[in-house]
Order: C-alpha cells, then sequence, then structure tokens
C-alpha cells in the first residue's frame, strides 16, 4: 500500500515506473551503472560483463519458462548458435561486430524456432526433455559439422571493434555490453505491459483455457521460443567476443541448468527475477571463494573443496529457494521494499 | 434470427457417443438454456462450439458462418466468448490482467511495437483499459479487487472475474458453463441479475448450462434438453417443464416438498 | 613489500578438483616445492619466484576467471593453464598482457607457433606422442596393425587425424578406429569391433583409466593377442595399481623419467625431487617440476639479456635457446621445434616389479 | 553382412539395454507412485556405486556383505530424499518438483566429489570371470551377468504390479494424494516405500554398471539416456520401461559399430524426438486426461 | 460410549500461518444421526471437514486451538488414513475421483480404508454397483473421463466400500442435475438407514440438506451462527431468505427475474 500515489490517468497506472521515486531508483542505477567501471579494477569488470551477458541470456529463458511456462534445458545450446554464429562471420566474413551480432540474433531465432517446434505437440517435462534432446543434437552439430565449427578444436574471435576502438578487455567492452543488457531487459519488461506478454503468462498458467479467449497457442508458443532465442543469441554472440574463442564444450546442458537455476533463485516470471537471478549465480562462486579463503586456517588444502562445494551450492540453492522461497529473490526484495515503504509503520 | 446454429453435430469418444446428431439453433438476443441430465453432453457441446472438441460430423455456423473448420483462437476472435464449469482463470495474475486478456482478440499490437511499447502499443492499452474499467468493472461491481491476485478470491468473486473475462470480448455470444453451481441462493441471485443484465443492457445473446431449475426457470427465454447426446425437447421454460420425458430423465419431481417426505420414508 | 614488487610471479589455473583433479594436485604441489626449491638456490638472478594459483575444477569458464583474479592483483610473468580450452580462450588475453604460458595441455592445436605465440609445451603434442608410439611400433613390428580407441572429446580426437597419416607414412595399417561416447558406461560393442578388427596394437587416447582396463580385460576373455598403449595422461604408476594383473604389458609414451628410475642420480631436478620426497611421485609432479625450471630458464635467459620479463621477449629468448635445459629429467638433448618439445620414450607396465619399465631408447621425432 | 558379429553387437547391446531398463524401472516406481520425474535417478544410481566402493574397496568388505549394505544404503538414501525435500513439495507444480530433483542430483554429485574425489575408481571384482558363449556368439561375463540380475528383478516388478493390490495404491497416491489418504490409503508410507525401493534399484544398477565400467561422478550422465528410455517407453509403464530399455541398448550399440561411436547419444535423442512427436506419452504410457 | 460419534469444540484453523478461517467453532453428530452443516461461500465448511479428517496438513492449515473427538478418542495427531481405517471417510469437495484410473480401481483403492477390519469382498462392490447402476455400466472407463455426476456417484461409492461410521459428505449436489440430486440424497438416507451411517453433510443446497437431516448448523466466517432442527431454522426468516430464496416473511418463492438490487443483511451479520 503506498499514500499518495493516485494516478491520474490510466496511462499512468500502466508505466514502467509508475511514481518519481521508482524513477529516481532507475536514474540512481543507471549512474552507478555508469560509474562502476571507474571505481573498480579489472577483474570486476570482467564480472561485470559477465553478469550482464548471463543477465541477458537468462532473461530471455526467463521469457520462454518463467513467463510462457515452456521449460527450457537446450538454452546455453542455443546459445552456442549464436556464438558459432558470430565466430564464422568473424572469420569469413568481415562484417562489422553489430551486424554479427544481429545475425547471431537472427539465426539462432530460426534455430529456436525449429527447437520450439516440439512444444506444438509436447509440454511440461515432456517438453523439458525434448530441448535436452535438441540441445545434443546441437552439440553433434557443433563437434561434427568441422567445416564451420572447426569441431573440437574451437575457433577463435578477433574483439570487437567500434569507432576504431578496439573492445578486447573488460574495461571497454563493458561499455558496448551494459547497455545492450539494459535495452534488452527494458524491451522484455515492455513486453509484459501489452497483449503479447498476457498472452504468455495465459499460456503458462492455462493453455487450453487460453486458446478458448482466442490465443493462438502454436504462435504464442512460437513466438515465445523465437523471443528466448533471440536473446540467447545475443547473449551467446557476446560471449563468444568476451571470451574470444569457443568450443563445442563451452555451451554444456550444465550450463543450460545453470540458467535455469538462476531463473529459479531470482523469481521465474519477472523481470526483475531474471537479473537478479543471474547475478547471484554468478557471484555466488566469487563469494564462494573468499569463503574458502577465509576458511583456510582451519582446513588443509582449502583450495581442494572449492568445486565440489560450489557443486553442492549451486544444487542446494535450487533446492532451498523451490522449497522455502518460490518466488525467488525477487519475492524477498519485494518484501524488503515494502518493509522500508511503510517504515516504521509495520503491517 | 439464429446467431448460433448448430447442424447434426456428433462427436464421440472412444466407445462414448457424447454428442448424436445435434441440432440446435440460439435466437439473437436471448437467453437460452441448455439442461439435461450429467453426462449429457452439455459440456461436450460448449467445446464443440469453442472449438475444443471436433465433431466427426455436423457444423457449427455463427450468423450463418460455418466455423467448423477453425481453431478455437479464431472463433473466439469471431465473438464466441464463454466461461468454464471448473474455473479456469490464469492463476497467477491478477484481476485485472485476466480481464484484459478478455480483450486479446480485439487488440492488435504486434511483438514489436510491445517491446518498444511506444506509439500505438500505449494508446490501445490504454483505451483496453480504461473500457475495462468503465464497463465491465463497475458493471460487475469488482473494482475493489482489481490488483488482486485471483487465486487468492473467494469462489463466488472468482465466478464473477471470469464472466467479466468473457464480457471484456464484447462477444456476440456469451456461453456459460454452469455459472451458479456451488453458490447459495444468496449468490445465485447477484449472479441472475447480472446474468440479465449482459442480455438486456449489452445485448448479448446467452447460452447457458445450468442445474438450477428455480434459475433456470426463471431467466431463460428458452431451454433445450439434451440427454444421452440428443435434444428430447425444446422450447419455453414453462412447456419443457411440464415435458413427461424431461421430468423423467432430467427434473424427476422438482418438488422439495415431496422430497422431504420421500427422504423422510428412506430414513425413516 | 617493496621485495614482493620484485618478485617474478607464475600464476596457476588449477584443476584441483573435478575429473582432471588428480593431475592437477600433483601439477600444483610439484610447482610449489619446485618454486621453494627454486628460492632456496637463490631464486632467478637474485629474485624470488613467487608462485600464485587457485582451484578452478576444471572448468575452463573458472580457469578464466581465476586468470582474471590473479592478474589484476599481480603483475605475472609466467602462467600455468589445465586445459586446452582455457588454453584456446585465455590467448588473446596473453598476448594483450605479454604473459607466457604453459600447462597441463598438449593439444595439437596449441602447437602453432603463429597463433600461440607465447604458448608453449613442455613436452610433445598428442600427435607427437602418437607419431613417437608409432614409430616405436613401426620398428618392432613393420607394416603392423594399429587400432585407434578414443573418446569423443576434444581430447580424444586431437590426434587421430595426424596419427593416420604418421600411420601410413610409417608403413603400418590402421585396422580400425573406434569412438567411444564421452563418458560411455558400457563398451562392449566397442570391444566387439576390436576383436573384428583384430589389430597388433590398439592406441588408446582422451581417457584417463576407465574405459582402458574394461577393454583390455574383454580382450583377455577374447584371446586377443593384441598390445594396448596409451599416450601421456593414461601412464602414470596409478594404471598399474587400479588395473591390477590386466595392467601387464601395457605400454605408452613418456617424455620424464618415472620417481623411481635408476639413473635418476644422472638428474639434478630429480636428486632435488628424491632430496624432498621419499615417498613415490607421480609423473605429474615431475612434469611440474619440468615446466617450472623451463619456465625459470626462459627467465633466466631473458633477463641475461637485459630484457625485462614480458611474453615477446621472452619468446625470443626462448626460441634462442640451442638446448633446453630440463634438469635430466628427459633423457637427451633437446630443444625446441613449434611450441613443443617431441621427444620421448616407451615404457611397459611390469606389474611383477610393480613398475614402469622402459622399452625403448628416447625417441626423438627429428 | 557377418551374421555372427551382428548378433554378437546385438547380445551386447541388449545386455547394456538391460541397465538402462532396471534404472528405468526406479524411475517408473518414483513417477507411478509420486508423479515426480526424478532427474536425480543418474546420480542416485551414482550413489550407489560408491557406496559399494567404499563398503568393498575402503573397508575391504567381502562383496556378498557389501552389496547388500550398499543396496540398504541406496534405500536410505532414497527415502531420506523423498522425506527431506520431495514431501515437503506435495503439491507444488509439477516443474518445481522437477528442478528440485536437478538441484539434488548436483546436491549428490557434489557431496561424492568432495568424499570422494572425483578421480575414476574400479570396484572389487565379484562377477565370474569366464567367457560366455551362447552358440558361437560371444558375450562378456559382466554383460552376461547383469543382464541376468536385471531380468530378474524386472520380472519381479513386472508381477508385482500385474498382482498385487499396493499398484493400485501407487497410481491412487499419484492421482491424488489428498483422495488418496482420505480413502485411507497410508500416503507417506507409500512415499518412502517408493523412493526406498527406487533407491534400492538405483543403487543395484549402479553397482552393476560400476562393476562394468568403473565409478566416478560421470557416471550420473546416465541418468540421462535413462530418462530417455522412461520417456520412450511411457513414464508410468513397467513394461514399456524394459521394451525401450532394451531398445536403446540395442540401437547404440549397433550404431556405435555401424556408425561411429559419435553417433550413439544422437540417434538416441533423434529416436526420442520421434517419439515425442508421433506419440508424446510414450509407446506404451498412459495418455494424460485433459478436459475444459 | 459416547452419545456422538463426533464432538468438535471450539476449533480454529490457520492457513499458512496468515489466514484464520474457523474462530471457535464448535458442532456435534450424533451416532447414526445426519447433521446438516450450511453457510455461503468461504464460510469454512470443507475447512471444518478438513480439520476433521486431519487434511488440513495437505494445505499448509494448522488446527491451532480446540478438540475433536472421534468416536470418543481425540483425533489430534492421528494420520488421515488411520482414521478412515477406524471409521471417518470424508468425501472432498470437487468429487476427487483418481482420474486415470479406472472405476473399478478407484474401488479398489478405496478398500484400503478396510486395512485392520473384515476385508472387502466381491458383494461389496456388489452393493455399490447396486446402488449405482450406472458406475457399474462404466467400470472398465477411466474416471477422469465420468461426468460429473457419475464421479460424484463414484465418489460416494468409494466412501461406501469404506463402511464407515461417520461420512463427511462435502457439497455431494455440487453440479448434479435435478434428479440425480433427489437420487444421491435418497441413497445418502438410504445408506443412513440401512447401514447406520452418520453423516456430516455440508450443502448449498439448503432445501434438501434441511429435508433429510436431522438437525443443522448454519456458519458464517468460521463460527456457528445459528443452529437447531430442521423445523426451526426452516422458521427463521435469514434462512428463509438468504438460504431458501423465500421473499421476506411471506414464504413466497422468489422469482430471480425480480431480485431487488439492493439488499437486507443478514442479521446475524451486525
Ligand atoms: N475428453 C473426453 N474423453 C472421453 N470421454 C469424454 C471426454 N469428455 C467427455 N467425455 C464423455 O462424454 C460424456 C458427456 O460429457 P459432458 O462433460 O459433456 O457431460 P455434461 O452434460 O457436461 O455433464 P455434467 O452436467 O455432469 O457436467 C460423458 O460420458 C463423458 O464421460
Ligand atoms: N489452502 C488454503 N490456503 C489459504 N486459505 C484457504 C485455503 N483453503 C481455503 N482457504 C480460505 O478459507 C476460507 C474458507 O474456505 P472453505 O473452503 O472452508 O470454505 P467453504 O465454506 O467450504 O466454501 P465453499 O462453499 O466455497 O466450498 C476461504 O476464504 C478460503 O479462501
Ligand atoms: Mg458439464
Ligand atoms: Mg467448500
Amino acid at each position: 500500500m503506498r499514500i499518495g500515489s493516485a494516478k491520474e490517468s490510466y496511462i499512468a497506472d500502466e508505466a514502467l515506473f509508475a511514481t518519481r521515486t521508482q524513477w529516481v531508483w532507475f536514474a540512481l542505477l543507471l549512474a552507478s551503472l555508469v560509474l562502476f567501471p571507474f571505481v573498480s579494477n579489472l577483474y570486476w569488470l570482467y564480472l561485470a560483463c559477465l553478469v550482464s551477458i548471463n543477465v541477458i541470456s537468462a532473461t530471455g529463458l526467463n521469457i520462454l519458462t518463467g513467463f510462457t511456462g515452456q521449460v527450457s534445458l537446450g538454452h546455453a545450446a542455443f546459445m552456442g548458435v549464436g556464438a558459432y554464429t558470430v565466430a564464422w562471420l568473424d572469420n569469413n566474413a568481415q562484417t562489422p561486430f553489430y551486424l554479427n551480432l544481429l545475425a547471431a540474433a537472427g539465426v539462432t531465432t530460426a534455430v529456436g524456432l525449429v527447437a520450439g517446434l516440439p512444444s506444438l505437440r509436447v509440454k511440461g517435462l515432456y517438453l523439458a526433455i525434448a530441448t535436452i534432446a535438441a540441445s545434443f543434437i546441437l552439440q553433434f552439430v557443433f563437434i561434427n559439422w568441422e567445416s564451420v565449427t572447426r569441431g573440437t578444436r574451437g575457433i577463435n574471435i578477433e574483439p570487437p571493434e567500434i569507432m576504431g576502438i578496439v573492445l578486447d578487455n573488460p574495461d571497454t567492452f563493458y561499455w558496448m555490453v551494459v547497455p545492450i543488457m539494459v535495452v534488452m531487459v527494458l524491451l522484455a519488461a515492455n513486453l509484459f505491459r501489452t497483449r503479447v506478454g498476457r498472452a504468455f503468462i495465459a499460456i503458462r498458467d492455462r493453455d487450453i483455457s487460453a486458446s478458448v479467449l482466442g490465443i493462438s497457442l502454436p504462435a504464442y508458443k512460437l513466438m515465445s521460443f523465437a523471443i528466448a532465442s533471440f536473446y540467447a543469441g545475443i547473449a551467446g554472440g557476446l560471449y563468444a567476443y568476451f571470451m574470444g574463442s569457443i568450443n563445442p564444450e563451452s555451451f554444456p546442458l550444465l550450463m543450460s541448468i545453470f540458467f535455469l537455476a538462476a531463473i529459479i533463485v531470482g523469481g521465474m516470471g519477472t523481470i526483475l527475477g531474471g537479473i537478479l537471478g543471474a547475478i547471484f549465480m554468478t557471484l555466488t562462486p566469487e563469494v564462494l571463494r573468499y569463503g574458502v579463503d577465509l576458511a583456510s586456517p582451519f582446513i588443509d588444502e582449502p583450495g581442494a573443496v572449492l568445486s565440489p562445494v560450489r557443486t553442492i551450492v549451486f544444487g542446494a540453492l535450487i533446492v532451498g529457494f523451490l522449497l522455502f522461497e518460490p518466488h525467488g529473490l525477487a519475492e524477498i526484495w519485494r518484501r524488503i521494499r515494502r518493509f522500508f515503504h511503510l517504515w516504521p509503520f509495520r503491517t | 434470427m439464429s446467431v448460433l446454429e448448430l447442424e447434426g453435430i456428433s462427436l464421440g469418444f472412444g466407445g462414448v457417443q457424447a454428442l448424436s446428431g445435434v441440432d440446435l439453433a440460439v435466437e439473437e438476443g436471448t437467453i437460452t438454456a441448455v439442461i439435461g441430465p450429467n453426462g449429457a453432453g452439455k459440456t461436450s457441446l460448449f467445446n464443440v462450439i469453442s472449438g475444443f472438441y471436433r465433431p466427426q460430423q455436423g457444423r457449427v455456423l455463427l450468423e450463418g458462418r460455418n466455423l467448423t473448420r477453425l481453431r478455437p483462437p479464431r472463433r473466439a476472435s469471431l465473438g464466441l466468448g464463454r466461461t468454464f464449469q471448473n474455473i479456469a482463470l490464469f492463476r497467477g495474475m491478477t484481476v485485472l490482467d485476466n480481464v484484459k486478456l478478455g480483450a486479446h482478440v480485439r487488440m492488435r499490437t504486434g511483438v514489436f511495437s510491445a517491446m518498444w511499447y511506444l506509439g500505438a502499443a500505449r494508446r490501445e492499452e490504454a483505451r483496453v483499459r480504461e473500457e475495462i474499467e468503465r464497463e465491465v468493472f463497475d458493471f460487475l461491481e469488482i473494482d475493489h479487487i482489481r490488483r488482486h491476485p485471483v487465486a487468492a478470491l473467494p469462489y463466488g468473486l472468482q465466478k464473477r472475474v471470469e464472466l467479466a473475462r468473457a464480457l471484456a470480448m464484447r462477444p456476440k455470444i456469451l456461453m456459460l458453463d454452469e455459472p451458479v453451481a456451488g453458490m447459495n441462493r444468496e449468490e445465485k441471485e447477484d449472479m441472475a441479475r447480472f446474468i440479465l443484465d449482459v442480455k438486456e443492457e449489452w445485448g448479448i445473446t446467452v447460452l447457458m448450462v445450468e442445474h438450477d431449475m428455480g434459475m433456470v426457470m426463471d431467466i431463460s427465454d428458452r431451454v433445450h434438453v439434451l440427454n444421452f447426446g440428443q435434444v428430447i425437447a425444446s422450447g419455453e421454460p414453462a412447456v419443457v417443464q411440464k415435458n413427461p420425458g424431461v421430468i423423467q430423465a432430467y427434473l424427476g419431481s422438482g418438488d422439495v416438498n415431496s422430497l422431504r417426505e420421500r427422504l423422510m420414508g428412506e430414513s425413516a | 613489500l617493496a621485495e614482493e614488487k620484485n618478485d617474478i610471479v607464475i600464476g596457476g589455473s588449477m584443476p584441483l578438483t573435478g575429473p582432471f583433479a588428480f593431475a592437477g594436485i600433483q601439477f600444483n604441489r610439484g610447482l610449489r616445492d619446485y618454486m621453494e626449491w627454486l628460492n632456496e638456490q637463490g631464486g632467478i638472478e637474485g629474485r624470488k619466484v613467487r608462485y600464485v594459483a587457485e582451484d578452478t575444477g576444471y572448468e575452463p569458464d573458472q580457469s578464466v576467471a581465476v586468470f582474471r583474479r590473479i592478474t589484476s592483483r599481480e603483475n605475472v610473468s609466467f602462467y600455468f593453464g589445465d586445459s586446452t580450452a582455457f588454453h584456446q580462450t585465455i590467448n588473446r588475453e596473453l598476448d594483450r598482457r605479454d604473459i607466457m604460458m604453459t600447462g597441463a595441455s598438449f593439444a595439437s592445436e596449441l602447437n602453432d607457433t603463429e597463433r600461440y605465440p607465447l604458448q608453449f609445451m613442455h613436452g610433445p603434442d598428442y600427435s607427437e606422442q602418437v607419431a613417437i608410439l608409432l614409430r616405436h611400433i613401426a620398428e618392432e613390428d613393420p607394416g603392423a596393425r594399429v587400432a585407434f580407441i578414443y573418446s569423443d572429446t576434444e581430447f580424444g580426437r586431437d590426434p587421430i587425424s595426424a596419427g593416420r597419416e604418421t600411420a601410413e607414412e610409417l608403413g603400418l595399417e590402421v585396422a580400425a578406429r573406434i569412438v567411444t561416447p564421452p563418458g560411455a558406461a558400457d563398451i562392449s560393442s566397442a570391444a566387439l569391433e576390436l576383436r573384428r578388427a583384430r589389430p597388433d596394437y590398439a592406441i588408446f587416447h582422451g581417457y584417463i583409466l576407465a574405459p582402458i582396463p574394461d577393454f583390455i580385460r574383454r580382450a583377455r576373455q577374447m584371446g586377443m593377442e593384441t598390445r594396448f598403449m596409451g599416450t601421456y595422461y593414461s601412464m602414470d604408476q596409478s594404471i598399474i595399481d587400479e588395473m591390477g594383473e590386466a595392467a601387464d604389458g601395457f605400454m605408452g609414451v613418456m617424455p620424464y623419467r618415472y620417481f623411481y628410475e635408476e639413473d635418476a642420480g644422472e638428474s639434478e631436478l630429480m636428486r632435488a625431487i628424491h632430496e624432498r620426497n621419499d615417498e613415490y611421485q607421480t609423473i605429474y609432479y615431475i612434469q611440474a617440476w619440468v615446466a617450472g625450471s623451463m619456465m625459470a630458464q626462459i627467465a633466466r635467459e631473458t633477463l641475461a639479456r637485459g630484457e625485462p620479463l614480458k611474453g615477446s621477449r621472452m619468446r625470443a629468448s626462448m626460441e634462442g635457446l640451442d638446448e633446453v635445459d630440463t634438469g635430466g629429467v628427459i633423457g637427451v638433448p633437446v630443444r625446441f621445434r613449434g611450441n613443443s618439445l617431441p621427444v620421448g620414450r616407451i615404457y611397459r607396465a611390469d606389474v611383477e616389479a610393480g613398475r614402469m619399465v622402459p622399452v625403448s631408447d628416447w625417441i626423438d621425432l627429428d | 553382412m557377418d551374421w555372427l558379429f551382428f548378433i554378437e553387437v546385438s547380445l551386447a547391446g541388449i545386455g547394456a539395454g538391460s541397465l538402462y531398463a532396471l534404472t528405468a524401472i526406479a524411475f517408473v516406481l518414483i513417477y507411478k507412485a509420486t508423479r515426480v520425474i526424478n532427474l536425480a535417478i543418474g546420480e542416485m544410481l551414482m550413489v550407489g556405486a560408491y557406496l559399494f566402493f567404499a563398503l568393498g574397496a575402503g573397508w575391504s568388505l567381502s562383496w556378498w556383505l557389501a552389496i547388500p549394505m550398499a543396496l540398504v544404503g541406496g534405500g536410505l538414501l532414497g527415502m531420506l530424499l523423498e522425506r527431506g525435500v520431495i514431501r515437503p513439495m506435495l503439491g507444488e507444480n509439477p516443474i518445481s518438483v522437477f528442478m528440485v530433483t536437478i538441484g539434488l542430483g548436483s546436491i549428490l554429485v557434489g557431496t561424492v566429489e568432495l568424499i570422494w574425489t572425483s578421480a575414476p575408481r574400479s570396484l572389487p571384482g565379484f562377477m565370474p570371470d569366464e567367457a560366455i558363449f551362447i552358440g558361437e556368439a560371444f558375450i562378456a561375463p559382466n554383460t552376461f551377468w547383469g543382464f541376468v540380475i536385471a531380468a530378474v528383478v524386472i520380472a519381479l516388478f513386472l508381477l508385482l504390479f500385474r498382482f498385487w493390490r499396493g499398484g493400485v495404491a501407487l497410481r491412487a497416491t499419484a492421482s491424488d494424494q489428498g483422495a488418496a489418504w482420505a480413502m485411507g490409503i497410508n500416503v507417506p508410507a507409500v512415499y518412502s516405500l517408493a523412493w526406498g525401493l527406487a533407491g534400492m534399484i538405483a543403487a543395484g544398477s549402479g553397482i552393476l554398471l560400476g562393476a562394468m565400467s568403473g565409478v566416478s561422478p560421470e557416471m550420473a550422465m546416465f541418468g540421462l539416456t535413462v530418462l530417455v528410455v522412461v520417456i520412450v517407453g511411457g513414464l508410468d509403464s513397467v513394461f514399456g520401461a524394459l521394451l525401450a530399455g532394451l531398445l536403446i541398448g540395442w540401437m547404440e550399440s549397433v550404431v556405435g559399430v555401424y556408425l561411429g561411436g559419435e553417433y550413439e547419444h544422437l540417434v538416441t535423442f533423434i529416436l526420442l524426438m520421434l517419439v515425442l512427436l508421433v506419440r508424446p506419452w510414450g509407446l506404451f504410457g498412459s495418455h494424460e486426461i485433459e478436459r475444459l | 460410549m459416547s452419545e456422538s460419534i463426533l464432538g468438535i469444540s471450539n476449533i480454529e484453523v490457520v492457513y499458512g500461518h496468515t489466514v484464520q478461517v474457523l474462530r471457535g467453532l464448535s458442532l456435534e453428530v450424533p451416532r447414526g444421526g445426519i447433521v446438516a452443516l450450511l453457510g455461503s461461500n468461504g464460510a469454512g465448511k470443507s475447512t471444518t471437514l478438513k480439520a476433521v479428517s486431519n487434511l488440513l496438513s495437505l494445505e499448509n492449515g494448522e488446527l491451532s486451538a480446540g478438540r475433536i473427538e472421534f468416536d470418543g478418542k481425540p483425533t489430534a495427531g492421528t494420520a488421515p488414513h488411520q482414521l478412515v481405517r477406524a471409521g471417518l471417510c470424508h468425501v472432498m469437495e470437487g468429487r476427487r475421483v483418481f482420474e486415470d484410473l479406472s472405476v473399478e480401481e478407484n474401488l479398489v483403492a478405496a478398500t484400503y480404508a478396510r486395512t485392520g477390519r473384515e476385508q472387502a469382498t466381491r458383494k461389496d462392490f456388489n452393493l455399490v454397483y447396486e446402488y449405482f447402476p450406472r458406475l457399474h455400466e462404466r467400470r472398465r472407463a477411466l474416471a477422469g473421463y465420468l461426468s460429473g455426476g457419475e464421479q460424484q456417484m463414484l465418489a460416494i461409492g468409494r466412501a461406501l466400500l469404506a463402511r464407515p461410521k461417520l461420512m463427511l459428505l462435502d457439497e455431494p449436489s455440487l453440479g448434479l442435475s435435478p434428479v440425480l440430486v433427489e437420487d444421491i440424497f435418497s441413497i445418502i438416507a438410504r445408506i443412513n438407514r440401512e447401514q447406520g451411517v452418520a453423516m456430516l453433510l455440508v450443502e448449498q443446497n439448503a432445501n434438501v440438506a434441511l429435508a433429510l437431516a436431522d438437525y443443522g448448523y448454519i456458519m458464517e466466517s468460521g463460527r456457528v451462527v445459528i443452529d437447531g432442527s430442521p423445523e426451526k431454522l426452516l422458521g427463521d426468516d435469514d434462512v428463509r431468505e438468504f438460504y431458501l430464496g423465500m421473499a421476506g416473511a411471506g414464504g413466497e418463492m422468489k422469482s430471480y427475474r425480480e431480485v431487488k438490487h439492493y439488499k437486507r443483511r443478514k442479521r446475524w451479520l451486525s
């Protein structure tokens, strides 16, 4: 409940940031994104870039899985398609980087549409498993289509260049990837203010009654797959540029699970959830690393427990959130906000 | 004039013949009730009309247009609105979003304009929002709950939201599957009033399935009786009510007092 | 702290956990011990050497993260990597930061001075390892039939096409190429395929242990007389401990001396290793010493030329080396060809003696 | 065509397939009773193998002691997972439960790596070592004995589901736990039983698999193929699991030999896609009821 | 042996630690008697039944105060299946048949209710089929494909097979045709008479429920607001208006067409 926010028009009521405070927050957030490079070191910038790429990808998966209810375990493979498109163009057709990125998104969208076809026949868990199959088939293509992918040897990508500046380091890359991330997130947020986004949610909640309400299931399911793949393509393309080299093992099933975990932990079906989840899941290993550093006086060979502990924590986060906080970090965030909103008048 | 006509609809599931050769016409501007024993095929008939089931035979005509080959979404956009026997709201959404979804078929925004949310998309959202507020929420007296998630609402209100959603479609014909099942008398009275107003103020033709005979007899203009997938009687409520076949198959004694005596007899 | 500034820093992305941990832990210990020993000897040109490493779990993205983390805090001159994918991914960054790198990967792909000018291998690449094996076969048994058994991974596929060409050149017949899917559980049908091909020799590549024992056991059950061979990463002593009887006669290529080798005394590094350790040390531990000593040597040479410890300069001095000092761990004088040292010896598992025994001379692919 | 060779390859494939089938039955059991798609089945199998490894190699118990203990351990693990994680998720949407099992899988793998590291290990041998010939066709002894053991267990379960009233109880519980409970079925016990039994079977398959190709955390990947098997066979059909297991085992084997090992998984997943498109509920599964 | 088979005193139920639904509800069901429980939507009728059969835990609900006794023993701490086996059978709202079991298998599942007692025989099945011949016709069909009425018959049939001492019936007439409502209620009456099963009957169809019951309770927002014999309840103005649809004190049935747009408030709400 908010005091003194009577809307003057329905347009205002439908706005993304309804109140002045929200606008202020958004501006502050943008400002801190701008200031961040000036106060952090390269390593933190590296993480920031990685987080941004993951936010894009997770947001895409959230549209498909969180909002439309189509579980996909092939998201990483779609990113792979984007990455290989960029890599191939970079090595074979000296096209500029933004064209490559758009092409990556385009190709991935096309592949995503095909991979989404099973969703017209099957749903729920069956679909999830069909996407595992799709991801294995893509993996097979990455490995065996040697003339394009160089097979298991992997393929190198030159860093992108904008107006003569080579973005070969996080401190420059940051200025490219963060704005893209912000735009992609805003686009996704807009989507769910309109009929298209609502139709997605309707399909998630009850697909047959959605269809009787005039929502064409095949069209919207495929649309959702297409949008998610578009995001995956952009993220994959950026990933290829950022890493500078990719191979078929860069996009394993585990990575798809990672993104699924990110949206679970963040909160399925909220834009904020995708963002928070991607940030949280990308940074958790870092926190663990510090934790293990702290614990080093007490255990011998602390380095050697890090990776199993990471695996365990990864699983425990999925289980824990689903058990105790099924709406994820986004819900925790809302609760915090509510608390401070009414503070000191608690309800 | 009939808005909706069914011609020779037959529908079977494996061994079960749910509908066989049903002919039925719904006159414009009426409340038409379909009654019949459980399992007679009423819900199946609705499902055939909205396109969820494909009949083996027969045609569905809406304002003379053959719908038989169309899929459910297309039929909805041509003006078939409906509510469901078991509430089928989108439980993850608020009342407002549920109702907005009803207006889905009347909106045009595509993905691209949706994502940029500029100009046309923005205007369309605002327009629909305003219409819903003005016409639907006000009418059904649910404006106070527009921001509530539907899953938490009491049953009666959920039914009302479902009606609101169907109205937001601005359908030519509104199909209600047991709109007052599970309600007490008081709530039934509210719902009856809404249904009458839908007909009278909105000018929408209503086709409804209902087992509450009191209500069916009071508010409907025409009644069709279905039994074992066949129409066994049609006509004015008062006439149908006296049809011995209908009484035997469906209505029973219909008299509380005689029932009471019967029950007393049973339990004596 | 001023002193620390002058240190020569060697960074490492170490697979202390994950499927490669058995080697990673040894690399880590080996490098640590070697640096300690080196500092006891007075460091490099009076400068102390410091070794900084973190676990990667053998995940390339973690390796990259560790690299970023270490290089953002330290002025790194050398780096030790853990997987081919990491070596490839980080290459651009190496060039940018002018850091020299070696590591656990002997991928043929990396043996390309144009693409990977700042990387080197302290042994033969996988194709060269297979070539050494084939060379030995061709000598022992001219015209023999050879089968390749490899896993369907980047690691497994690496030397296969080159291996076929080499075999043809040497007049050997490639009787079969048998691919096993990654993480394969059951190799029954692959074993049948092997039996049908009836090769004289079968070379495994792309595995650590499983499914090698299974293959050998089944071949015995089917009464085959094929001799089995492996490449570097399946040649540690542990294969005898794990496989028991079945390991007898298993052969493979090894560029370094084993810990228990009699003529260990000839070698300075082996002596140092023995001083520090009473128990058996794995070949990975020894490998780390070799890697360390080569880094030290390159650094020494560069400093001697009066140049800074920058990758490009170090590359030049590395190429200038007429003979690489391996502290005697590699039994013959070697020098870089491309990014690798294409030298090795064939060893055979002697289960009764409980150790690996050399069955060939040092083979230099030249 | 070399028919003897083809037969040998087929037998080897069917032998491997029997393990798929056995593990698939653990999966089906859980699904039948609790409607949970258990993606952690591969990990449960792996834990079973490690338990046997720990008891047999670590504590050097003899195999006839170590195997029952590992089986019991697997059963207890199943019950523990059910009690601790699955039961609190009762009534949540199936997708959440499915993802919980992914999380569980991760926890199990991490724990195994923490305790035993991820180095591959070999199990103490317990199966006869003499080569077996059917006619002239050779079968590896552990494939053969693995097949025999799996076949016996599967047959037992087929009989159980046919003639035991409990089968109805399992399915009733899966269909609507609330109603089943209100019908006098001890729902918590059914849950524990299903998971316990499944854990036991999974551990058994783990031991058999480990005896063939050693144990390592990578074994968990076996679960993925099992997933394909159950989907192809129909999630709730024991018979389907059996047939699909053998079919896929055989197919992988033949494809691996005649096309090359890199095609094994590809063909499996293409088969999966085809089945999903033609019969989404699997070859023998039952159709989900959907009404308005 | 106490007079009543079920005694509920002063219970309170909270859902999800936050929503209090029952606020000190008390009622009693005599042995072999039929008691009707009426109330508007959301009053907490189903919650009451779930509290009795201990099924609340499935929905994150909790009995936070009060006491329930079945057959002289407190039910607290007894698992639902044990209560059923002791003779308390809950026919839940919304039928809740096992959709992907056949009709016959649904009945087989119900035999678990008799674990520890005399086992069900073919005769028991035939008895069910005799009460509901329609079920016999469709005994091989999947329950999920039955029509609403058939499912309701199956739900009651299952309860019958359980041979309970007390049946909790939650809106058995929901969605049934008038003739079936009559049938179902006469069968309920028959079961009550022939088998001596006590019934706690939750119904929206007040007319029929009060016709059948020996005693009635009317609840609003979690507590009983009025109770008494059917005659007493039928004579109450509020009950007549809000539950039976009779205009005022006059006793004429109101027509739905003439529903007033303003409403009188219930006396017991003020
Ligand atoms: N999807 C389906 N598959 C198989 N049989 C079905 C299916 N849908 C309905 N039926 C069968 O068709 C018949 C008619 O069912 P329908 O739901 O239309 O009845 P109804 O008249 O709406 O009954 P009620 O008043 O109880 O709702 C029933 O016998 C039912 O079992
Ligand atoms: N699982 C639950 N969690 C939270 N609140 C619940 C839950 N179940 C029921 N409620 C709330 O408890 C109240 C009483 O519900 P209950 O189902 O007992 O009502 P009822 O009298 O049976 O109504 P009806 O006539 O609709 O069946 C309602 O307001 C409902 O919203
Ligand atoms: Mg119906
Ligand atoms: Mg209720």
